[in-house]
């Protein structure tokens, strides 16, 4: 079996996120405008666009640990609000995990449950919370069944992506019982969470990345 | 969305170089994205470090001097700061006496502020945090974020502003913080929707007779929509819901703050203050102290908050105690 | 309407008593509907009275104090006051030194204020005033009422009052408030109209991307409506607008003010102000005191009016003096 | 020829012209936020109640001119704007001219006349400014043609009242060069004036109190 990950492969999908929060940045706000505070998607941008800089400048030979790690701490440092440290962590975390310059599909469904944890960790969200995690969870779980079941990189990250987007549209019925959402209570039903429809973006990212391997 | 700025990208920034430009007695870091006192750092002395999403304004950069706080980390609009600010702002003003954090109860601020607190303490620096969380709107419960932090944290960062001026430790300054935290209480009503620059258009729509109660800063809804009333009727809800979370009974003396949400004129705030004071009158409750006006805004959005401190001697004394900053100041 | 008011009718006399409440070191008559200081009159002291219609709070209540203003008068919303009203204030604060009207050039503050000089010259008073008409969106010709009298009529109520408060003459007094107008300029913009209680809604309909240039501060329309351009275009505009009026050279210094309108965030008039300050430097205008922030508002108008005033050292002098009232505060 | 006002003649007037005033507040405040502040018809309404509790107080032997000074004066206590010193100063001006327990129409006339010429000296407005005057000064004048030609109050105060009416419609393609409305130039123009407007109601409530005479 062929590795799943290598440098191009983190640097591509990063790319392809950044240019997903590019195109989908006002979808993002408009559902944060809904139960939270209508920055969401300004402020993955805002990340993103310092992520693409960095990854502009990066050294060829950077494992792709070190890639996620890096994009996960300039994300901390540009992004802020409850989105910037959770999504830094995430990707802080699966990137310790990836030392090597490359990693079979196993080792990335350990690095983003590793990542996933440092996200729970840090947050305090279960699934059904109506956060990140309620499609961070089920994605990774997909990856992990794929990568049991032996699935090729591109198999199992389009089965996590739809997981990723089922996962998303799951949260609609759920009333917020983590960030800025709760505040609203009940009034929380029938909104589709922020955070957990750009998780499903950058699972969608990971899919379209990898089609050619 | 009608409002003075330049692009929505920019707003932070700009109004920064505003700052910079009306308060030559501050230092504006644009870079850092961190405005603190001038003569900082002062050797014994505890370093007060706030900061928050942006559209709050005049908190927090508006309560940085002599007083009250040493630095302020401004984040993007509704947004809360990054570590980076943080670790900035503390290396700008720590003398190293300690460092004392105000921070909000928003998951973003908390996440921030901890991240920076835990980077601070592998550089050597401990870091003491005050959590705000004031607004009654919110049940405090595992099944929320917590009670957010809105108006109190005047209060809080005048009375820590206060102790750490007169050189004391960083124990005793969060305590006072914590204290008067949780001697206070808060709850908003708004009767517009606030726009952010990003977004372009009001977070929520509410028709012309409805208003927005239980409100936060950040123009997310409230918990609920009632229809708009007298000033009077709608005082006496507000008291009436701060005061069922609260101890206070008659006899004792509050500091009060009604403050504007960014898009009310002052003689609205005073016409509602004036029925908050009838109200508490009647209930043997004295307002010792009071606030009138937008301290602590949500960008454009009507309406008002108020803010009642249970207080006690040592905060009505350093309540008291002189200030000099853009917007509070007596001596 | 959205306000927060129980009726048209009792807006003036509910926010008096807010006022009262939240201002014990002040003396609030609701019934002669005046406010001043209460240690009023003051032996030897010119005794310093302004007044005009309410909605531009802090105007002019919240300039009464040591420092600045004796009495003010509030008339009804954007209503003159009544000669009664004056003469109520003259009595609590005439401390036998001479009386100074502070008056903004509008005909029913005129008529009001000169009916009482004239009355209350019937008794033996002489009241000396002083005309702000400082607002160049207006020509100043006998096919108008001349200027209207806005932002400048702070700088004047701080200079009279500085000097009053040193025991100067009645007609010293005057005439320093004079010289403070004659180098006074202002002009505002309006993003949005202003609604009177009692008309309900309104003054005017303004598209999502329009504004209103060379507006005043009673809601009426302004000169000429103007698409909404970034900040930065705006106060380049408003700038050159003032300077077009003004003497002002390279070297010149001057005190501005960056003042809201009533509904218009503290944020964005720190960003207005700082593209004020920018285009200023670019001509050599040395911004020498500033103040921003809402002081002469217009109900819950948004926008922002510029006003410069050449400063030469006395007038610097006498703004720095101290002052302490509830909207200006310093020693 | 029988005299043309008297006591009740002055308090009828006065009623009528308050009872218009609380009729018609809104339409005169509406007419003034469009080119003024929106306030007048709200001030004229303050003043005409309080006027109204003067009258219920008064002595039937007041002289009629005394009723109009005592009603001026309450105008320029309660009205304040530029309204209530002008018509108080109108009122107070002719009540000074009307002595006698009653008086002709001759003489009722040149009180108006008297009162004109304070407001003008006042306010300092002519005809085609744009303001009361434009209504004042042509029911003045009819008044005086009518006393001159030996009308009844009742035929006088019509044409009165019709030239008030007629003069505060020709201030609609007035531009304005008094008071608030000069502020706005060429933009005052094809507005009808306010106050011109409430002169007209002050005639027509004459004529209508002058019908049984
Ligand atoms: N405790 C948490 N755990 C996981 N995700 C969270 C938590 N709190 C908030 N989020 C996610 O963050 C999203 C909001 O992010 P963002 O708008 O960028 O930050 P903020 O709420 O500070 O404005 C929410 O939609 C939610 O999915
Ligand atoms: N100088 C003047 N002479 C005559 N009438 C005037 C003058 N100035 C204003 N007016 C009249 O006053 C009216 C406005 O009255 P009002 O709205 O009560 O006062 P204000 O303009 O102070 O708000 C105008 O419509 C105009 O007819
Ligand atoms: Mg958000
Ligand atoms: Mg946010
Ligand atoms: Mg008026
Ligand atoms: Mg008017």
């Amino acid at each position: 079996m062929s590795y799943a990950i290598d440098h191009d492969l983190a640097v591509a999908w990063l790319r392809a996120a950044a240019a997903a929060v590019e195109q989908r940045h006002q979808e993002l706000t408009e559902l944060d405008a809904a139960i939270g505070d209508g920055d969401h998607g300004s402020n993955l941008r805002r990340g993103f666009v310092a992520v693409t800089e960095l990854l502009d400048s990066l050294d060829p030979a950077t494992p792709p640990g070190t890639v996620l790690i890096r994009a996960g701490t300039t994300l901390i440092s540009k992004v802020g609000g409850a989105s910037g440290p959770l999504y830094g962590s995430v990707l802080r975390a699966a990137g310790t995990a990836l030392p090597a310059p490359t990693a079979d599909l196993t080792a990335l469904a350990e690095a983003l449950r590793a990542g996933l944890t440092a996200l729970q960790k840090l947050g305090g969200a279960a699934v059904g919370d109506k956060t990140i995690v309620d499609a961070f969870e089920p994605a990774v779980a997909a990856l992990e069944r794929a990568a049991f079941d032996g699935f090729t990189l591109r198999e199992a990250s389009a089965l996590a992506a739809e997981a990723a987007e089922a996962g998303a549209r799951a949260t609609i019925p759920l009333e917020a019982r983590k960030g800025r959402a709760s505040y609203l209570g009940p009034r929380s039903v029938d909104h589709q969470d922020p955070g957990a429809t750009s998780t499903a973006l950058l699972f969608a990212a990971l899919a379209e990345v990898s089609s050619p391997h | 969305m009608k409002k003075l700025i330049n692009t929505p990208e920019s707003v932070l920034d700009d109004t920064l170089a505003g700052i910079a430009a009306a308060h030559p007695e501050l230092t504006v870091d644009r870079t850092a994205r961190v405005v603190h006192r001038s003569d900082a750092p002062r050797p014994g002395k505890v370093a007060l470090v706030s900061g928050g999403g942006s559209g709050h304004e005049p908190l927090h950069t508006g309560f940085v001097g002599p007083g009250m706080l040493d630095a302020a980390c401004p984040g993007e609009v509704f947004t809360s700061p990054v570590p980076d600010q943080m670790l900035a702002a503390i290396s700008a003003v720590d003398g190293g006496a300690g460092v004392v954090f105000v921070v909000k109860n928003y998951t973003g601020d908390v996440l921030n502020f901890s991240l920076a607190a835990e980077l601070a303490a592998e550089q050597g620096t401990e870091v003491r945090t005050v959590l705000v969380d004031d607004d009654v709107a919110v049940q405090d419960s595992t099944f929320t974020a917590g009670r957010r932090g809105t108006g109190a944290t005047v209060v809080v960062e005048k009375v820590c502003g206060a102790l750490a001026e007169r050189g004391a430790g960083a124990a005793e300054v969060a305590s006072i913080g914590q204290l008067a935290n949780a001697l206070s209480r808060s709850f908003a009503v708004a009767l517009t929707a606030a726009t952010v620059p990003a977004a372009g258009k009001p977070g929520f729509d509410l028709p012309g007779d409805e208003i927005e109660a239980g409100v936060g800063i950040h123009g997310e809804p409230g918990r609920r929509r009632e229809p708009l009333r007298p000033a009077r009727e709608l005082a006496a809800e507000v008291v009436e819901t701060v005061l069922a979370d609260h101890t206070l009974t008659s006899g004792d003396q509050v500091i009060a703050l009604v403050n504007g949400l960014g898009g009310t004129p002052l003689h609205e705030l005073y016409l509602v203050y004036g029925e908050v004071a009838a109200r508490l009158a009647e209930r043997g409750i004295t307002i010792a102290r009071r606030l009138v006006g937008n301290y602590v805004t949500s960008l454009d959005m009507a309406g008002f908050s108020l803010t009642l401190t249970k207080a006690d001697p040592q905060l009505l004394e350093l309540w008291d105690a002189p200030v000099a900053t853009p917007a509070l100041r007596w001596s």
